[in-house]
């Protein structure tokens, strides 16, 4: 099962479609709109995705997976659009006859949804937003900008 | 030839537009085209930055060329913090 | 949560009571009754609990987990008696504000709940049973009988 | 003292009862209890094997002294293939 929604996710679906009576070991992975990154807090995030290559690139992650590992499925929800904190943006859930292949399996799958799959992640914070991910894609004026409004900051606030 | 290249996330914030047209000669592979969307558009990325590009749905690189009617995107960094890559 | 008990397990449930909005990743392990072991058909699994023993020895686990991992929370459920292929005898959830930490613990968590909780497992076939991990009990006339069985068997099936 | 030595699952179904009685001197060990439930229950495991045994919910050595009242488990090997011990 590939999902790849604006609707909430179901996680109890994605891990039935992979249950099988031939397995003893079900992993499943849930990925939660955090509440904070790097102190500051967080008050949802944003999910944008190349539609038709995300799909294929999951279906991607889903055969590499059954082909490296002595697993039996695997299946993969994503959503996309606003994720309130607590919400749920990425499941996967891994099948297999023994548990420390399922463990693994499902690890790697998360490693390489993040590292192929294109979908970006926009985190939106009381007094502003970034997208995950391109800090190298800062400008030095945008850096120098940064520094000053952190020091402006620390003057005003005292700390 | 004429693209009409869309733009994601970073890049479609940065460009004010989700899709930016633009024309390359004959022949012009998938480095070509980024450089002349990067001439329009100087502020997309840091000049040391390499622009990752998707052509017909696949990761591209720099060097294939493109033909007519290829579907071409600007693919941002993902959000595992790597530069997208074949498995 | 720590539940022990002889009624279907909720998956749902186990993991609902970790989640929590400064976490950012739940993994959920499910071991399930397997129709299969060594190539012979498993019809069903029965497991016996030290009940008052295993209930301590699963808030160890527990208590042990939360000690040497940077997770948040962990949730166990294992059900004792008859359980049939396909159906769920333990649940282990785990949440934490990063992946990495909740897989180690997750799987973590497992290994020791199969190592020092007293919950013992048999594996019922078509033609007998057997306790696992009791191997190292068998008597020396056992596995001479068992061999000639095994014998007998190859020459009445020809392989 | 006499103590009312509870069995599970393997040891249960050797010795044919979940619980048997057994009694030792005051003063003895865990060592002594298992030793004398061994003699009467011969096939309960070979003499090779150690058998594990909790006190009052406990994993216990074999030179804990026992004290009148404590609860007295032997524990087969449990699930994952190794004996019980504490993490």
């Amino acid at each position: 099962m590939i999902v790849l929604t604006e609707k909430p996710l179901d996680p109890v679906a994605v891990t039935d479609s992979v249950r099988k009576d031939g397995n003893g070991a079900v992993v499943t992975f849930l990925g939660t709109t955090r509440d904070n990154f790097g102190g500051k807090s967080v008050t949802r995030l944003e999910y944008e995705a190349y539609d038709v290559m995300a799909v294929k690139k999951l279906e991607e992650v889903r055969a590499s997976l059954c082909a490296d590992y002595s697993i039996e499925d695997v299946a993969i929800a994503h959503r996309t659009g606003r994720v309130d904190v607590g919400q749920i943006s990425l499941i996967v859930a891994v099948a297999s006859p023994h548990r420390v292949e399922a463990f693994e399996a499902c690890h790697e799958a998360v490693n390489r949804i993040k590292t192929i799959v294109p979908i970006w992640k926009k985190e939106w914070f009381a007094d502003g937003s970034r997208w995950v991910a391109c800090e190298d894609h800062e400008f030095a004026d945008e850096a120098e900008h940064r520094h000053a409004h952190a020091a402006r900051h620390a003057v005003t606030t005292g700390d | 030839m004429r693209f009409d290249v869309r733009l994601f996330a970073l890049y479609r914030e940065r460009a004010g537009a989700s899709v930016v047209s633009v024309d390359v000669p004959e022949g012009s592979s998938v480095g070509d085209l980024t450089a002349a969307v990067r001439s329009d558009y100087p502020r997309l990325a840091p000049p040391e930055v390499r622009i990752v590009v998707a052509v017909n749905a696949e990761y591209a690189d720099d060097d294939l060329p493109l033909h007519p009617g290829d579907e071409v995107c600007l693919i941002p960094p993902v959000s595992g913090g790597h530069s997208p890559k074949p498995v």
